[in-house]
């Protein structure tokens, strides 16, 4: 509670996101090709297997309580009411882990901050359940534990504890959860480098679903390395990290372009690239 | 036991610090001495508290076993991921094969041998077990013992051989797979000359699929998947594929296709013929070669009288028949809703034979690698087994039977009358992981090992490149002291049948690792040491035969097509053709007990723990249904009760409901949901193939009035077509702007 | 000399007032103007003009209340906010400025207020010990009361004056 | 105690600088006082064997490591499997008949692991990692090994059971994670050390691993919590 | 002063707001009587305010125990009716704030028979407020993380988030009003102490502070009474745009509105002159104030509602038209949701309630009529309530990501419960400061009988 400290460092508490070179050395990032993505679930299974997502069951998925951290979005064309001719459009949805998350903001008990290496952290322990994330997500991608799931809801039955994962915790009733980008993963990676005296190699850690994924649509790396697969795909897009207008959105005059980040109006700058779907308009 | 102590480092490590304790939220103990830590008393040096280890092994959810590795931590597998190893997986794996472990964590697992005594299955003591299995099969007379088994490979396979054979001559062994693709096979086997030819999905710039849902249930999913990744990037030499699915009811692939276009059922081979013959009054593409009595066949059908049979648009047949003109390589499949038919051997030959009048054979079509080993090659079953065994019981035929992993009595049509048959045989010992429909009509029922726990070999019956045997090792200790492999239990079986051959195993994995060991040179390029041999082979999992390399067949072969009745009179109390919907997740309803299975919403209904009657929008407006409103769905051979999801990807004719569901008795997670589709079916038969025709029963539909919430992810207030209302979501691009070429 | 205290009291704010004028008039000898108190059930209308202007020093304290409570609020909560091992949130500045003004003025406000209500405690001398003065329940229902302390001379001069404006009832009693 | 704490770290605190800083001071010290209190409660465990620090670690002045093997190649430090022990004592006659050993090798006659209480006990939503402290301070900085992992274990040599002497809460971590530690001087650790210590998000700060030759501990709410 | 030499002959041209030849000790005994004996609707009106607080705290516990599952919320509706019910407190709050403080610095001093009640029921609104912030935390027990307070982790809250803004003017707000509300007494507890016995002679002794009246007492009491009145104002305004900034900050559409600050500051003024006149009919009988709580300055009051409802009324249809006329298609749908999704019963019965039941008080007659004025005011006060649900709830159903609406959801009995409760605890917090606390300022129905007659003097001299 130094107020020296606070005048000193002044300029620097001042500084704000997203700006150039804010992650000189480590960004997590995605790009998700929705041309690959065939709907098939796999991540999303892959997720509740690294992440112990409970199963809430019938009733409660009912009642809208689900909590799958990644889900897979399914719609029509306004057309196709009668028939689907150019197929359903899939989309993994998960935590976009924003640049300026709008969740960050309004936790009144700081439980959500931005990492250093670009993420959107969500503390468990500190979250006091207000809720308040959520409702400023416009992704609504952060999921509420209505119910104590392991100790009350008993959603594993012995002997299924045994797979949980010991590298996060169970998340118990009243706290905020979202997709993590398997952060335990990322730690465990950082750690390995560290320990090894060597920067993280591209593809040496992968999410769960991008790594579960059979059409490998969903690329996963550190942003901040220009060789790595995932920074490359965004230069090829013209995708940059601190715009919230693309080169592809200001002029037509680059028709190829696939990339692009959902709501990027909002200006949250999330960290995840979609890529379009293409379909043949001869077929 | 040797096999126990090399792997003590499978024992669950009680390290309670490190292990996820369940509910740990801010409730956990920080005081000293509360909490307990132990350690390895024997460590292996590589295992290291805290952190896992990776062991290769084989997945076993469907029979494109694919290879895994499993995540192993303190002693638990924790996570299953592709091994990159494998040609298969190529290091991916599906939802359903993650979900493998939990097989092995099930609740529900049986964890004791169950005898029946006096009407009611007892648990008992595994040698009583033993003892009760061997005595009572001894029993039986010669060749009156019948081996009911899934689809088997590998050395398992051998057991299962020369278990059945000691029981003498005439014993059979019968080779059930409720989903079984053998209409494909056999027509395959006819028109390109091997019944499971290896495809370059990746190759074609154009793919034309009569309803072979390979992204999702056909075949080899996971790994057509990996081609299908490469086969819609473009290359400099080849453009980005484009995919054209022909089906009834719209599969994961279909919606993944740049045209879908809905069919009238078991006309597929109508179509195709139609294409042939507009194919063959132009020029052929290069290669282009037509099977003897297919031109003649593909006169009848001009264009006017297949729209008429196939009911698509005009503009859509034009619009394939100008693709496969002008993309080359392109690559024609035929799947389950093509070949359900009592015709659909004939469709399978018709849909087939494009290939050759698109002269893909040998561009995108090759024929396998022949394993040069019979025993141990894959045997991948059909339905009509099912039949034949039935009846061989019905009529007495049969004195001791052995079901190992199969359901029959869930799975069999009604028709069947499988449960009856069943009851007459005087020794029905079941080798299940779960009390399930068909166990509990056992004699005796002996637990399995799951797949974590187990050995085994497998070979898949599809083959990348070359043949890859997969190996199969436990990635845990046991759970239950009270389980055994179904090797272990064969080979003690043996061991007492036939001691001469048998007794200097210890048990299947002695058996395994010998029999390996002792062909090891035919597979390629391992060490010549027996020991170093073996620590690779489980190491990598994975392990190469030798083979020598087969030839493109030369010419086509004939084509014997018979569509007596393709087109027959509609019985108007069953206005509606049924498509029994076959879901990734759940199969044939073996892993309906997986609540990750359950909860995943199904790709294109997202709904959840249920079963659901899809129908088309215009469909509904007829009959006035509203989506959740409850349906009677009858047949001539049985009916249900279902709500109703309006769908659009359907044919208006066609009725879908999802076949895995409505389980007496599985397990907590599965008992009571859903319908058995099962048993709805009508008895067609594929005329050449005796197989049971899946996609011709006819149904009737009527609304019983009450109406409940569909549970699905989409939100269960939205009965019609859900869009992206304005948002900009998924953006959708047109091919010829795209320049896939130039990213990465 | 021993100093006394007397207490009129009136029937309405006329009386006591010209009580009073009459009072100042004569200018006693030892009576000093500041020990003379009006006690009433309300306020006195024209109390000014009749017992001349009093200090009323409750709005200093509340300057100071404010100011102090608006600028320890924000330097506290930048402080905090600077030490919360500076966590980004949002893409705003560690330390954001408008949420910190919105909370500078609830800090404003609450010193204000508080300081306020200790001022007017102080100012009022309360909380005060009433055996200390002559009092009379009347005082809080209808009447109006005037009290004087001076000398045993003094007192009994304005005595008199009371009775000259038909006081209704006078105590009296040895000033300690 | 918490002389020790506002004495090591009040130039962070800073509590001095604060207007009404010794109220602040005074709560704080409070507040740490229960805590610490609560940390020491139920102090002495018992063990099944007393193994006794003080003649291994101190007497003998055998490394740390030797035994808690683990603690450089995991997060978790592990208690040593019961083959070391026997590696060791098998030869030892001396002390053979001490009944200490002779429960030893009791336990190793029925092969089974001795059931360690945990003295240092995290909660479970808290991820610390043995290998990183040593790797940072005995290996990259070349710090003696006892005072290393007298960080946050005392002086272990001085005990015969390890005891828990420091409060191991959130803000006596950090307390240490703020410190300015000099950095490692072999170049590899510091590119290493840019993945686990990013520069710090609010701008350049000076003290993040590449500009100074001091650098903080990491300071991701996730690097700890999971 | 007695009242046979009071100028009683004034003839009366109109009613008066009060009787100005009522004696000063007649309001003293009228005043001490409502606390000693009130009618039995006291005890009535008191045990059916206790039992309905029992059952919102039985359906706390169970919620508290179980999850907040139990609420019936799901994931993307993650607020209820919680939210909603607390801003329909604090509200509440406001008017109190109007009558005791605006009023005040504008000298209306028909205020002052009825501002001691209004100024309670902002404290005990804010109260019961509070308790929804709790009641809608997932983790109650842990609701010390968003104190600011130096602590072993050293961490602190969030002072970015508008929840802890919220935190901290509803914590000045109730402190200063419970300051304003006591000091205001101070002099009237004199009184409870003069004419007291008993354990209420200590009590009010103590709370007297040994208040004597004397000048010196009067001239700070003043000064120090406007000082606060004037804080109150702009802090009762920025309570409930701070409120109104937990939607407007955040990216809901339908909440981003610049217009939502005042928009809800004149509803809370409404509700809350709506609720005054419930309680004001309520206290009129059970205290039997009719002496006091006259016709003319319900009359006064009613007005008052009125204009403020066409207040809101017009910066409700602003808020329309700005969604309407701006290019915000997404709020836009909001709108339309609201009107037509499965809401619109709801939305449309809160705009009629708002903006068309209040023409009633146009009518002189009706705002004569107690009866009708009774069930005038509950209907804006529940037209209100359902404001506030509607701008909490349809938004969450219709958000910007489409595929997480048609998870509309209708609150749990346990949210119903709660929201019931807290009526319940109003009213019992309410019901219990009317018996220990005078809710007539004596003192200041005294300065108004007496001020206004020696204005009546001066007319006649002039």
């Amino acid at each position: 509670m130094s107020l020296e400290q606070t005048l000193n460092d002044w300029t620097r508490f001042r500084v704000q996101h997203p700006k150039p070179g804010a992650h000189p050395d480590l960004k997590w990032a995605m790009a998700i090709d929705l041309d690959a993505c065939t709907g098939c679930n796999a991540c999303v299974v892959a997720c509740y297997a690294e992440n112990n997502l409970p199963v809430v069951g019938k009733e409660k998925f009912a009642a809208g309580q689900a909590m799958h951290w990644i889900r897979i979005e399914r719609y029509w064309n306004e057309a196709d009411e009668d028939a689907p001719e150019q197929g359903a459009q899939f989309l993994p949805m998960m935590c976009q882990q924003c640049e300026a998350a709008p969740c960050e903001t309004v936790c009144p008990a700081g439980a959500t901050n931005h990492t250093n290496d670009g993420l959107n952290s969500q503390v468990y322990n500190r979250c006091i359940g207000s809720r308040y994330c959520s409702a400023n997500c416009p992704y609504k991608v952060r999921y509420f534990n209505w119910y104590n799931y392991p100790e009350q809801e008993k959603v594993w039955p012995d002997p299924l504890p045994m797979q949980l994962n010991p590298d996060l915790t169970v998340r118990t009733k009243g706290v905020m959860e979202k997709c993590t980008f398997c952060v335990q993963r990322l730690v465990d990676t950082k750690d390995r480098a560290a320990t090894e005296g060597r920067p993280i190699r591209d593809g040496e850690v992968l999410t769960a679903c991008a790594q579960a994924c059979p059409t490998s649509a969903i690329t996963f790396g550190n942003l901040s390395d220009p060789y790595s697969h995932v920074a490359q795909k965004w230069r090829l897009q013209r995708v940059e990290l601190d715009k919230d207008k693309q080169l592809k959105d200001i002029d037509g005059s680059h028709p190829g372009l696939r990339g692009y980040r959902i709501f990027e109006d909002l200006r949250p700058y999330p960290s995840v690239m979609y890529l379009e779907r293409v379909r043949d308009s001869q077929a | 036991m040797k096999n126990n102590q090399r792997r003590d480092f499978l024992k669950v490590l009680g390290w309670s610090g490190a292990s996820a304790t369940v509910g740990a939220c801010g409730y956990t103990s920080i005081d000293s001495g509360v909490e307990t830590v132990k350690s390895y008393v024997n460590p292996e040096d590589f295992n290291i508290p805290g952190v896992a280890v990776y062991y290769a092994s084989t997945c076993q959810q469907c029979d494109a076993f694919c290879g895994i590795v499993g995540r192993v931590r303190d002693g638990r597998v924790l996570k299953l991921e592709g091994n990159v190893e494998s040609g298969l997986s190529g290091g991916k794996l599906c939802g359903l094969g993650q979900a493998g472990v939990q097989h092995h964590y099930n609740p529900d697992r049986l964890r004791k041998p169950m005898l029946r005594k006096d009407g009611s299955l007892q648990e008992v003591s595994w040698n009583d077990a033993m003892l009760a299995l061997h005595k009572r099969s001894a029993a039986t007379k010669d060749g009156r013992f019948a081996f009911l088994t899934g689809p088997v490979s590998g050395h398992f396979k051998v057991l299962v051989g020369n278990a059945t054979e000691s029981f003498g001559a005439g014993s059979q062994h019968y080779v059930y797979d409720p989903l079984a693709t053998r209409i494909n096979r056999a027509a395959a086997e006819q028109v390109l000359g091997s019944d499971v030819p290896r495809l370059a999905l990746d190759q074609a710039s154009l793919i034309v699929s009569f309803g072979a849902d390979f992204l999702d249930t056909w075949v080899s999913p996971v790994h057509f998947a990996g081609q299908y990744a490469r086969f819609r990037k473009a290359s400099d030499s080849r453009p980005r594929g484009t995919l054209v699915q022909i089906e009834p009811r719209m599969t994961l692939t279909g919606a993944n296709a740049d045209r879908w276009v809905p069919i009238r059922p078991g006309t597929e081979g109508v179509l195709a013929l139609g294409l042939a013959n507009a194919l063959l009054a132009g020029k052929l593409p290069a290669g282009g070669a037509v099977p003897p009595a297919l031109a003649t066949a593909a006169t009848a059908f001009d264009k006017a009288r297949v729209l008429a049979e196939t009911g698509i648009k005009e503009e859509a047949f034009d619009r394939v028949v100008q693709l496969l003109r002008e993309r080359t390589p392109s690559l024609v499949l035929s799947g389950p809703s093509a070949e359900g038919h009592a015709h659909g051997y004939s469709n399978a030959q018709a849909i087939l034979a494009l290939n050759w009048v698109l002269g893909n054979v040998g561009k995108t079509i090759f024929p396998p690698a022949k394993l040069p080993f019979p025993q141990i090659a894959p045997d991948s079953g059909d339905t009509a087994s099912l039949g034949k065994l039935t009846d061989a019981m019905a009529s007495g035929k049969v004195d001791a039977v052995f079901v190992h992993d199969l359901n029959p009595v869930f799975t069999a049509p009604s028709f069947v009358k499988f449960r009856e048959a069943f009851a007459k045989v005087g020794f029905k010992a079941v080798f299940a992981q779960y009390l399930d429909e068909t166990a509990r009509e056992a004699d005796l029922v002996l637990p399995l090992d799951s797949a974590m726990e187990g050995w085994g070999t497998h070979v898949a019956a599809y083959q990348p490149q070359g043949v890859e045997m997969t190996v199969q090792q436990p990635l845990m200790e046991r759970l239950y002291p009270d389980t055994r492999g179904a090797g272990d239990i064969l080979v003690e079986l043996l061991k007492l049948r036939r001691p001469a051959d048998y007794k200097t195993f210890g048990d299947y994995y002695a058996y395994l690792r010998a029999a390996l060991g002792a062909n090891r040179t035919a597979f390629s390029n391992v060490p010549a040491d027996e020991e170093q041999f073996w620590t690779e082979a489980l190491s990598h999992g994975v392990l190469h035969v030798n083979t020598a390399e087969t030839k493109v067949a030369a010419k086509p072969g004939a084509v014997e097509l018979d569509f007596a009745g393709a087109s027959q009179a509609v019985d108007a109390r069953f206005p509606y053709a049924l498509a029994p919907v076959v879901r990734a997740s759940l199969r044939d309803g073996r892993h309906a007990n997986l609540p990750w299975m359950q909860e995943t919403p199904d790709a294109l209904t997202t709904i959840v723990w249920d079963s659901w009657a899809e129908v088309h929008p215009k469909t509904a407006e007829k009959l006035g249904i509203k989506d959740g409103d409850e349906l009677e769905i009858a047949s001539a051979n049985g009916s249900c009760k279902v709500q109703a999801y309006i769908f659009p990807g359907i044919h208006p004719d066609v009725i879908g409901i999802p076949v895995g569901q409505g389980h007496e008795t599985l397990g907590r997670y599965a008992d009571g949901r859903g319908v058995n589709t099962f048993r709805l079916l009508d008895p067609v038969f594929d005329r050449k193939t005796g197989e049971l025709a899946l996609y011709s029963t006819r149904v009737g539909v009527k609304p019983t009035g009450s109406r409940r919430v569909l549970v699905k992810d989409e939100g269960w207030k939205s009965g019609n077509v859900k869009t992206q209302s304005g948002r900009k979501l998924v953006v959708t691009l047109s091919a010829d702007k795209a320049k896939l070429s130039e990213e990465v | 000399m021993i100093a006394k205290r007397i207490l009129g009291l009136f029937d309405d704010f006329d009386r006591a007032s010209a009580a009073l004028r009459e009072l100042r008039e004569a200018s006693l000898p030892g009576l000093d103007w500041n020990d003379v108190t009006i006690k009433s059930p309300i306020e006195h209308p024209d109390v000014e003009g009749v017992l001349g202007v009093r200090s009323i020093p409750v709005r200093n304290y509340t300057l100071i209340g404010a100011l102090l409570g608006g600028s320890l609020g924000f330097l506290g909560i930048a402080t905090a906010q600077g030490n919360f091992f500076s966590q980004l949130k949002g893409g705003k500045p560690i330390i954001p400025l408008p949420p910190d003004f919105v909370l500078t003025y609830e800090m404003l406000i609450l010193g204000g207020v508080y300081i306020t209500v200790l001022g007017f405690l102080i100012c009022a001398g309360l909380p005060a010990r009433m055996k200390s003065e002559l009092y009379n329940v009347k005082v809080s229902e209808d009447q109006v009361g005037v009290m004087v302390k001076s000398n045993v001379h003094a007192i009994a001069e304005v005595r008199r004056i009371f009775e000259r404006h038909d006081v209704l009832s006078v105590q009296e009693e040895v000033a300690t | 105690m918490k002389t020790r704490i506002f004495g090591g770290h009040a130039d962070r605190m800073g509590l001095v600088q604060v207007p009404g800083g010794w109220l602040l001071r005074l709560l704080v010290a409070m507040i740490l006082g229960l805590v610490v209190g609560l940390a020491f409660a139920g102090d002495k465990v018992e063990q099944p064997i007393e193994f006794p620090h003080d003649i291994h670690a101190g007497k003998m002045g055998i490394n740390c490591m030797y035994c808690h093997t683990y603690a450089r190649r995991s997060r978790v430090s592990g208690i040593p499997p019961l083959r070391k022990c026997i590696n060791c004592h098998q030869n030892i006659e001396s002390v053979k008949d001490k009944p200490r050993i002779k429960k030893l090798f009791e336990y190793w006659e029925k092969q089974e692991a001795i059931p360690f209480k945990k003295v240092h006990d995290l909660p479970d939503f808290v991820r610390f990692s043995h290998e990183r402290h040593i790797q940072r301070f005995y290996f990259e900085l070349g710090r003696p090994v006892q005072e290393v992992c007298g960080y946050c274990h005392g002086n272990v040599s001085s005990m015969t059971v390890d005891e828990k002497v420091e409060p191991i809460t959130m803000g006596w971590c950090i307390s240490c994670h703020q410190k300015d530690h000099p950095n490692p001087t072999n170049p590899a650790d510091l590119v290493g050390m840019k993945s686990v210590y990013p520069r710090m998000n609010i701008a350049d700060a000076p003290a993040q691993g590449t500009a100074a030759n001091t650098s903080h501990g990491p300071n991701d709410c996730w690097q700890c919590h999971k | 002063m007695d009242s046979t030499r009071s100028h009683s002959s004034v003839t009366q041209e109109k009613e008066n707001d009060i009787r100005e030849d009522i004696a000063w000790a007649q309001i003293n005994r009228d005043v001490l009587a409502s606390i000693e004996r009130p009618r039995a609707t006291y005890w009535a009106l008191f045990a059916l305010a206790f039992s309905m607080f029992v059952v919102g705290v039985a359906c706390e516990i169970y919620q508290y125990n179980t999850g907040m599952g139990v609420s019936g919320m799901n994931n993307p509706n993650v607020w209820g009716l919680y939210i909603a019910t607390f801003i329909f407190w604090i509200g509440m709050s406001h008017s109190g704030t109007l009558l005791s403080a605006i009023l005040h610095i504008i000298h209306a001093d028909w205020r002052k028979p009825i501002y001691r009640f209004a100024e309670a029921m902002t404290t005990f609104s804010l109260m019961t407020a509070g308790l929804f912030v709790a009641v809608h935390l997932g983790r109650l027990w842990e609701i010390y993380y968003a104190l600011p307070y130096p602590s072993e982790r050293w961490t602190w809250p969030n002072f970015q988030s508008p929840l802890l803004w919220d935190a901290m003017a509803i914590f000045t707000y109730l402190s200063s009003s419970i300051l304003f509300l006591y000091v205001g007494a101070i002099p009237d507890f004199a009184i409870c102490r003069d004419n007291a016995t008993g354990w209420r002679k200590g009590f009010y002794d103590t709370l007297a502070l040994g208040w004597m009246g004397t000048d010196r007492q009067w001239r700070n009491f003043r000064v120090a009474y406007m000082t606060i009145a004037c804080f109150l104002i702009p802090l009762a305004v920025s309570v409930h745009s701070i409120v109104a900034s937990d939607f407007a900050m955040s990216q809901q559409p339908g909440w981003h509105i610049t217009s939502f600050p005042p928009y809800f500051v004149a509803g809370a003024l409404y509700s809350g002159c709506a609720a005054i006149i419930t309680l004001f009919i309520v206290l009129r009988h059970t205290f039997r104030f009719e002496e006091y709580m006259t016709l003319p300055i319900l009359d006064k009051t009613a007005r008052l509602t009125f204009a403020i409802a066409m207040v809101w009324t017009y910066l409700n249809l602003i808020e329309y038209a700005s969604v309407w006329y701006g290019s915000d298609e997404v709020a836009k749908q909001t709108l339309l949701q609201r009107a037509t999704g499965p809401y619109a019963v709801y939305w449309w019965a809160m705009n009629f309630l708002g903006s068309v039941v209040p023409f009633t008080l146009v009518f002189k007659k009706l705002r004569a009529n107690l009866t009708a004025m009774m069930i005038v005011s509950l209907l804006l006060n529940l037209g209100m309530w359902l404001e506030r649900w509607m701008i909490v709830t349809p938004t969450f159903g219709h958000g910007y990501y489409p595929w997480t609406w048609d998870h509309t959801f209708f609150p749990s009995w346990v949210q119903w419960g709660i929201v019931f409760g807290s009526f319940g605890w109003f009213g019992m917090l309410f019901m219990l400061f009317c018996k220990l606390v005078p809710s007539v300022s004596m003192y200041e129905v005294k300065e108004m009988v007496f001020h206004r007659k020696l204005a009546k003097l001066h007319v006649r001299e002039a």
